[in-house]
């Protein structure tokens, strides 16, 4: 694993439409914030412009943590991206 | 007098007992003057759904809930805190939650018990996938708007 | 589509079983998604205590605690509820009273389930006498003044 | 059982101050509601007198249903009296 990379996992219908459940990337200096990520996942493709084309409503943690869309990710080694949740 | 509260935090596919775990918060006490119990169950939607599907994510969710209790903890006099959340398929009927308050006084856990819902259902990392009656993809259960506002409530203090 | 919700109610000197009185409300059942139980114990008040003695108004207890019941059943949806209540000598650690509601939404199961308690613990004719640990004459349990300012929270609506 | 006589029934420490569980009474005609009835008692002597010092905290029944001190008692076949409630 490379020391930039980071492992992204999806969740519910974030998985159904990406049609992954979890992928390791290295991310562009550029992305700092979730916000950033969700942006530049958007491009990756079809699959992805549609898990993510309502970005307001994916949530996100980082490291098994919520996070809001304005958090950095530095030093993050696993993103998830998921639905609002339904549990309980 | 009491040692700290170490809250009991399940994440299984097996469904759960419900006197079995008010007697494993309050076997030897003497203290404990309430316990409150919620149990959440699977519904079958006006008899359109076979049964819901709970995936969840492992990483995380033993963990936020373990943060949730904490919460309830500093929030309320308890002498005790147990949630068991079940992942997998479950048929209508059958049990999805529960979660067990014990306390000196009953209103301490009634408003734990009522905080800890809330808070499981709009931030345990849990989602429900419908598996409908005529077969075929179901879709996932969208998140209610009331249960976020319901989560907000508790906010004000 | 549901038949109208009979309450139960029962008035007795044996213990009772929390997750068979939840199995009574939902067994067969498709449509309830949330039972919220209340479980009163009798508490040793810092060792002081080696017993509660509970009597109660036989001819009334059961009518007073159905009136209770309607009333809850006037303001929640709910589809079943149980009281269940103890009287006799009950040790510490021991049951005194079961609540049992069930709903559709847990809202409804958890405020009913506190409005019962409520009114229970201000107008339902049992009575707690105190069993000292040094013997003796332990006393009647006094009324608790925010008992009744508990009762009287559900009126303003 | 007389016609006009009434079952009166005592509780908790209502009980144990006038050292009955119930009695049959027959009341005077001035006897007209609950407060009456709690005056009227009390007269009848020291344990009664102990029980009732405080008539305000007495609770009161009338045939198994809650009755304010201002109610009449016309009619009423049992009454009870005793402290306020504590079960639950």
């Amino acid at each position: 694993m490379n020391e930039n990379s980071l492992k992204l996992v999806y969740f519910a219908w974030v998985r159904e439409r990406i049609g992954l459940t979890e992928e390791e990337i290295v991310l562009p200096g550029e992305v700092r914030t979730v916000k950033d990520l969700l942006g530049w996942l958007k491009g990756r493709g079809e699959e992805y412009e549609a898990a993510l084309q309502h970005a307001d409503v994916i949530r996100v943690a980082i490291d098994h943590e919520h996070a809001d869309h304005g958090e950095t990710i530095a030093g993050a080694r696993e993103i998830a991206l998921f639905p609002p949740m339904t549990g309980g | 007098m009491s040692a700290p509260v170490v809250p009991l935090i399940r994440i299984q596919a097996e469904d759960f007992d419900t006197s079995a775990e008010v007697a494993r918060l309050t076997r030897g006490r003497h203290d404990i003057g309430a316990v409150v119990t919620f149990t959440g169950l699977c519904r079958d939607e006006g008899g359109r759904l076979t049964a819901l599907e709970l995936e969840h994510y492992p990483a995380m969710a033993e963990a936020e809930i373990a943060r949730i209790a904490e919460q309830a903890m500093e929030r309320w006099p308890l002498d005790g805190v147990s949630v068991i959340h079940r992942y997998g398929r479950i048929a209508p009927g059958d049990n999805i939650v529960l979660v067990v308050t014990a306390s000196t006084h009953r209103h301490a856990a009634f408003d734990a018990a009522s905080f800890l819902m809330d808070y499981l259902k709009s931030r345990a990392p849990f989602w429900k996938k419908e598996h409908p009656k005529e077969g075929g993809d179901g879709g996932w259960v969208d998140a209610r708007e009331d249960d976020a506002i319901a989560a907000k409530r508790w906010q004000r203090s």
